[in-house]
């Protein structure tokens, strides 16, 4: 543990001619060139998805965010801890729309202690409100790598092998206060195949790569918060699973919704048991999904029953993930000049006007760059290839 | 004491609703100003026309006022009382006595006629002349109108090169935006600098409601005239129309009309005509004139739109070599730099009261500012940087620390009974401006003075 | 008996009217122009002070401001 | 008053399945499908002369392909400019109304020309048309210039079966219509549609199955018609009751109570050792209960 990583940093490697990317066009002009390297980025993000391996889909992560002074540095506007409560708003609702069975949990660090804002849950209101009201927390002393990883350890380590045991660490301050050996917590955390990932907000933390390298995490410093959000959104995919992970089938219910009208002579409003534990709301409603095998009602879902423990969800919630299973192949890339035939996208319908064209291997249909994208990354599925399924 | 005249600009309804039920009646005849008044109805009233425009019956009062849910009551009186008010809902009484609404007759043939089709004609297209050999493109149209309707504002600014027709400066001089003392040169008034600083679709809008007021003096028929204007609102830019069957006086209106540059004619007596889209976007204007909509209603193609950026430092960057715009933000700002083709001006607390002293509002300024702002701008929220919208409007709330009312006082009232009777006669009147009970004074308006004044008399003589 | 005077009614904040009620007491204007203070944010003065009393008023304002942009 | 820089896109999916149809007319001859395609065009024009800055895109959906009926590929998008090859108007009608209808016109009955029917499948791909119709909205959506906001929906109507093996893209394209703020709503002619119930839960929008098919029209302009703004003040129907339960995907039955895969999230009504999907094997030791099993369920995509 004690060996430098090898990764060579950024100024020791060689000299690059970044300058040289560049190039002027007849007109002396950049823009050409820019736009290009533009064009590459936009579709950079398309092919890093990854086919068919094995993803742990039920996740529990616990997010550790720093609210030490630190946070209260301007680098980010307004300031590191606003901003990085509003871009964690964003990816707990990411999250759960790209992991509908998953749960997450928030902790803070501040003041050589960690505490727990939201215990791990499936449901994205209870996390965002709680992001929403931290906005107001005094950012002050140093935080604690160590209590915070010790306090998500605690409830992880009771987590099922089938999920993945996770902990994301918005790092800001560049110093950390340890109670013990935190070397020692690594290896327990290595033992417990809880993956920590780091991303930090100042510089790079030699505690933090041996952290992360430890338990297989990522580490990442950010650039400003445009690449903040974007790192955030790599931690949104299901990762893949570790071969020694176990697997398992779970009971799930698939409650009915039932929903009772005011004018429903029979229907009689009733307590929901999602509002046992919060004092806030009404309690009492019409209609609710009721679990299958205890009749409990709830006004939401997922949740997990209170009354027998069944986790309750409904089909469209499984279906949100399909596309992490089904991924949908890349389509090729190829020169406008190249292709013959109608000038248009099968997608958008409009006119082809960019240097390439996008097809799609399985019906062959063309697409522009922007559908290309759009299909990839929200749809999901090739709008032609829905077409040819049926016929025989 | 100088009270600032605000600059009026009245919407479709509040103008149609000035009209007699008559002239209302009539104008529903055409397909085109139907779909215009159609268009400008609030949403909701909108929806309550498309749902009874294939139904025959009237419908009971009763059933329209569930429509809407419970909560949203409030919108639902207001589109009911827009629809009676412009004649659009007749109420009928129903069998069994009932009150019934039905849809009126003539606007309900006639919008159906504008959206599925039927009728005749709205108007000869130029096809009927064969194709045109001096056909316009699209581009030169908006040049062209461009072109004419600067020239108006240049007159206005007083450029020496810009000149107008006879018509033209005494519409001005009528409207209020420009005050001709006998044999002097017309100059412009505080109304407009006002005028100057709206968008093109407002100052259109303002400029031809000003038309239309003066219209019947003129021995046009205001019919006619706004059922050929919306008509032409509605037409398809780059087309050309013939002007065959137009009326006498109508076709006079199209000399304005072109003189204004919503219409191009080749020559004067051209049988055909090109709507810009000048004329187009009149109807847009409709909406966007109300002073304190905030949208950027950046009219596309006409050019002047968005050369703007303003900083934090309040300097402010006109990318722009038209005149009249430099000399538009000069009205507000200090120039600093010329270039060729931009102009650096600061933002200056002086420069602002200047043109408050003017007569323009803040509100007129910002809005200048953001419907002009650069698309760079435009990427931005706010548009503007908010430290120069406020302070542009504490400069003028600076003016405005004091407020004067002109009025009379009445105090030394011997009873309280006294003071009450006399102060709830003027609040009955609406012309008490301000009391107070507990030490018995108020102050009325000076017009309402002698009503209260015999009120108080006769009161005084019965006890 | 009810007493009947014409003027102006001046509403504005309390900070302003003690400005105006200084303007009245040193005889800024020539004279005395207040006729009735009627409370915390209104008084009611004579019609033909108005014209110079917004003078007076910008005057202050101009005191009272400080360039915040340099050229 | 709507702010005038706010877009309204409206998209309608209009299905035009030819067997369901002719099947139709010779139940009821009343109702017709050039009936149908009359009634919606009355409400796109109704829709676009709401509001100056309105859009409006129609797409046909066939057994084997989905057709944009308007706007036309050769239309440049959103400009109200049309190329003055297009006949003026010879009667009252609004031009650019009329130009936009005798396109539709015009393209549906090439449509239904070109394509000859294979087979005798009865359920249309409303998922593809659905595809379509948010590439297109997300095109659109780019195009705007700065400043400028675009509230999209899409207006299914629904004539044939649903196709059961659609399953997978359907859930697919509700996500993305989530995502970016489409509405969904659904005009259903005949049988209720179980995916469209959900498409217009999640996304927000209304779901109709109308009684009389004769009245389309007025079904169309008093329940469709209204943007969102509008919808919040009228009452308009209840939402109705969405079967929200899994369908298991060894015998495809609907069960309240089942079992998920912790890799791939199939869903299976019993215990079995190895998932079908995608092979893994479970570590709870289990008697060995039905091995007959499909061994793919997954449809190509």
């Amino acid at each position: 543990m004690d060996e430098e990583p090898e990764r060579a940093k950024r100024w020791e490697g060689g000299y690059e001619r970044t300058w040289e990317v560049l190039k002027e066009d007849e007109t002396g002009s950049l823009k050409a060139s820019v736009e290009d390297i533009l064009f590459q980025t936009k579709r950079k993000r398309v092919f890093e998805s990854h086919g068919q391996v094995r993803l742990g889909m039920m996740r529990h992560m616990f997010v550790v965010i720093d609210t030490s002074r630190t946070m209260e540095d301007q680098d980010l506007k307004p300031n590191r801890l606003t901003s990085a409560l509003k871009l964690m708003e964003y990816f707990v609702e990411e999250y759960f729309d790209q992991n509908p069975i998953s749960q997450i949990g928030i902790i803070t660090t501040k003041n050589k202690r960690a505490e727990k804002l939201t215990d791990l849950a499936g449901n994205p209101k209870k996390h965002i409100s709680a992001l929403k009201k931290a906005v107001d927390t005094t950012c002050v002393g140093e935080p604690s790598l160590y209590n915070a990883l010790t306090l998500a350890m605690q409830t992880l380590k009771h987590m099922p092998g089938h999920t993945s045991r996770e902990v994301l660490v918005i790092f800001s301050s560049l110093t950390t206060c340890d109670p013990a050996n935190i070397y020692e917590l690594i290896k327990t955390l290595k033992g417990l195949k809880i993956r920590v990932s780091v991303i930090g907000l100042s510089a790079e933390v030699r505690v933090c790569t041996v952290l992360t390298r430890e338990t297989g995490g990522t580490y990442h410093v950010i650039l400003d918060e445009s690449h903040f959000r974007e790192l955030l959104m790599y931690h949104v995919k299901p990762p893949p699973a570790s071969s020694t992970s176990e697997c398992s089938l779970i009971r799930m219910g698939f409650p009915q919704h039932t929903i009772a009208s005011v004018s429903d002579q029979d229907s009689k409003p009733s307590f929901s048991m999602s509002h046992l534990d919060s004092s806030s709301g009404p309690g009492l409603t019409l209609g609710g999904y009721y679990c299958p095998q205890c009749r409990a009602k709830y006004t939401e879902l997922p949740v997990e029953c209170k009354v027998c423990g069944l986790t309750l969800v409904s089909a469209p919630h499984l279906a949100r993930s399909f596309h992490h299973l089904f991924p949908l192949d890349a389509f090729q890339e190829s020169p406008l000049d190249d292709y013959e035939g109608e000038r248009f996208c099968q997608g958008c319908q409009g006119e082809l006007k960019d240097k390439s064209v996008y097809t799609c291997p399985m019906c062959s249909s063309v697409f522009c760059v922007e559908c290309d994208l759009f299909i990839h990354e929200t749809l999901h599925c090739c709008p032609s290839c829905i077409h040819r399924q049926t016929a025989p | 004491m100088k009270l600032r005249v605000q600059l009026q600009c009245k919407n479709l309804h509040e103008y149609l609703r000035e009209l007699s039920p008559d002239v209302l009646d009539r104008l529903y005849n055409h397909p085109a100003t139907c779909l215009a008044v159609f268009r400008e109805l609030p949403p909701l009233a909108k929806n309550y026309v498309m749902r009874m425009l294939f139904l025959d019956q009237p419908l009971p009062q009763a059933a329209v006022a569930l429509w809407v849910k419970k909560d949203s009551q409030k919108d639902h009186d207001q589109c009911v009382s827009v629809l009676m008010g412009l004649r659009l809902w007749h109420s009928q009484q129903l069998q069994g006595g009932l009150q019934g609404i039905v849809l009126n007759p003539i606007f309900k043939e006639n919008l159906r006629v504008a959206v599925l089709g039927g009728g005749k004609a709205w108007v000869d297209e130029g096809s009927s002349l064969g194709p045109d050999r001096h056909a316009r493109d699209v581009e030169s149209l908006d040049r062209y109108a461009m072109e004419r309707w600067e020239v108006i504002l240049h007159f206005m600014v007083g450029s020496p090169s810009a000149a107008v027709s006879q018509d033209l400066a005494q519409l001005l001089t009528q409207a209020g935006l420009m005050r001709s003392e006998a044999g002097e040169a017309p100059c412009i008034t505080s109304a407009g600098f006002q005028f100057l600083l709206l968008d093109t679709a407002s100052q259109l809008w303002y400029f031809t409601l000003q038309y239309l007021n003066t219209a019947q003096s003129r021995g046009m028929d205001l019919v006619e005239i706004l059922s050929f204007l919306f008509q032409l609102s509605f037409s398809t830019l780059g087309r050309d129309y013939s002007v065959e069957g137009m009326s006498e006086s109508l076709l006079t209106f199209l000399q304005h009309l072109r003189e204004f540059g919503l219409v191009f004619q080749r020559k004067r007596r051209s049988r055909r005509y090109y709507p810009t889209r000048l004329a187009i976007t009149l109807a847009a204007g409709v909406t966007a004139n109300s002073a304190s909509s905030l949208t950027p209603g950046t009219t596309p193609g006409t050019g002047d739109s968005g050369f703007i950026v303003v900083e934090t430092n309040y300097r402010l960057y006109a990318y722009t070599d038209s005149e009249l715009q430099i000399a538009l933000v000069a009205l507000f700002s200090e120039m600093l730099y010329r270039f060729p083709n931009v102009v650096v001006a600061q933002i200056t607390r002086e420069s602002v009261q200047q043109a408050i002293a003017n007569g323009i509002t803040a509100q007129q300024i910002i809005h200048f500012l953001r419907t002009r702002a650069h698309p760079v701008m435009l990427k931005q929220t706010p548009v503007l940087p908010p430290t120069i919208t406020d302070q542009i409007r504490l400069w003028e709330l600076e003016r405005d620390r004091l407020q004067f009312t002109e009025g009379v006082l009445y105090n030394q009232f011997l009873s309280q009974a006294d003071f009450e009777v006399l102060r709830d006669r003027a609040q009955g009147l609406g012309v008490l401006v301000w009391q107070n009970a507990p030490h018995r004074v108020m102050v009325v308006t000076p017009h309402g003075h002698s009503e209260v004044k015999r009120f108080w008399k006769r009161q005084k003589s019965h006890t | 008996m009810v007493n009947v005077l014409k003027g102006v009614l001046v509403e504005c904040d309390p900070a302003m009217k003690q400005f105006l009620l200084y303007l009245d007491e040193t005889s800024a204007l020539g004279k005395k122009f207040i006729i009735q203070d009627l409370d915390d944010t209104h008084v009611f003065i004579l019609a033909e002070v108005v014209q110079i009393l917004q003078e007076r008023v910008g005057e202050l304002m101009d005191q009272n401001s400080f360039p915040i942009t340099q050229k | 008053m709507a702010s005038d820089d706010e877009l309204s896109l409206l998209v309608i999916v209009l299905d035009v399945n030819p067997i369901w149809w002719g099947q139709q007319a010779q139940r009821e001859p009343e109702f017709t499908l050039s009936k149908c395609v009359d009634a919606v065009m009355v409400l796109g024009n109704s829709h676009l002369v709401m509001n100056r800055t309105n859009k409006l895109a129609i797409i046909a959906s066939h057994c084997q392909e989905s057709h944009f009926l308007y706007p036309s590929k050769h239309w440049n998008s959103g400009d109200a400019s049309g190329d003055d090859s297009t006949s003026p108007s010879g009667d009252g009608k609004y031009e650019l109304l009329s130009v936009a209808n005798d396109l539709i016109a015009e393209e549906i009955r090439s449509l239904m020309a070109r394509t000859e029917v294979r087979g005798h499948q009865t359920d249309t791909l409303l998922a593809g048309s659905l595809a379509k119709a948010l590439c297109y909205i997300h095109r659109v959506t780019k195009e705007l210039e700065a400043g400028q906001d675009m509230k999209s929906r899409i207006l299914v109507v629904k004539a044939a079966e649903d196709c059961a093996l659609q399953y997978m893209n359907f859930m697919n394209v509700i996500f993305a219509a989530q995502k970016h703020n489409v509405l969904i709503d659904a005009c259903v002619l005949d049988s209720d549609s179980g995916l469209l119930q959900q498409a217009c839960d999640i996304t927000g929008g209304l779901y109709l199955r109308i009684p009389q098919k004769i009245a389309l029209v007025q079904y169309l302009l008093w329940v469709f018609l209204p943007d969102t703004d509008q919808r919040s003040q009228l009452v308009l129907p209840p939402p109705v009751h969405v079967d929200y339960r899994a369908a298991c995907f060894c015998h495809r039955n609907l069960i309240e109570i089942g079992y998920v895969c912790s890799v791939c999230l199939s869903i299976f009504c019993n215990f079995s050792p190895i998932c079908t999907t995608c092979e893994t094997a479970f570590k709870i030791p289990l008697p060995q209960l039905t091995k007959s099993k499909k061994k793919k369920l997954k449809p190509a995509t």
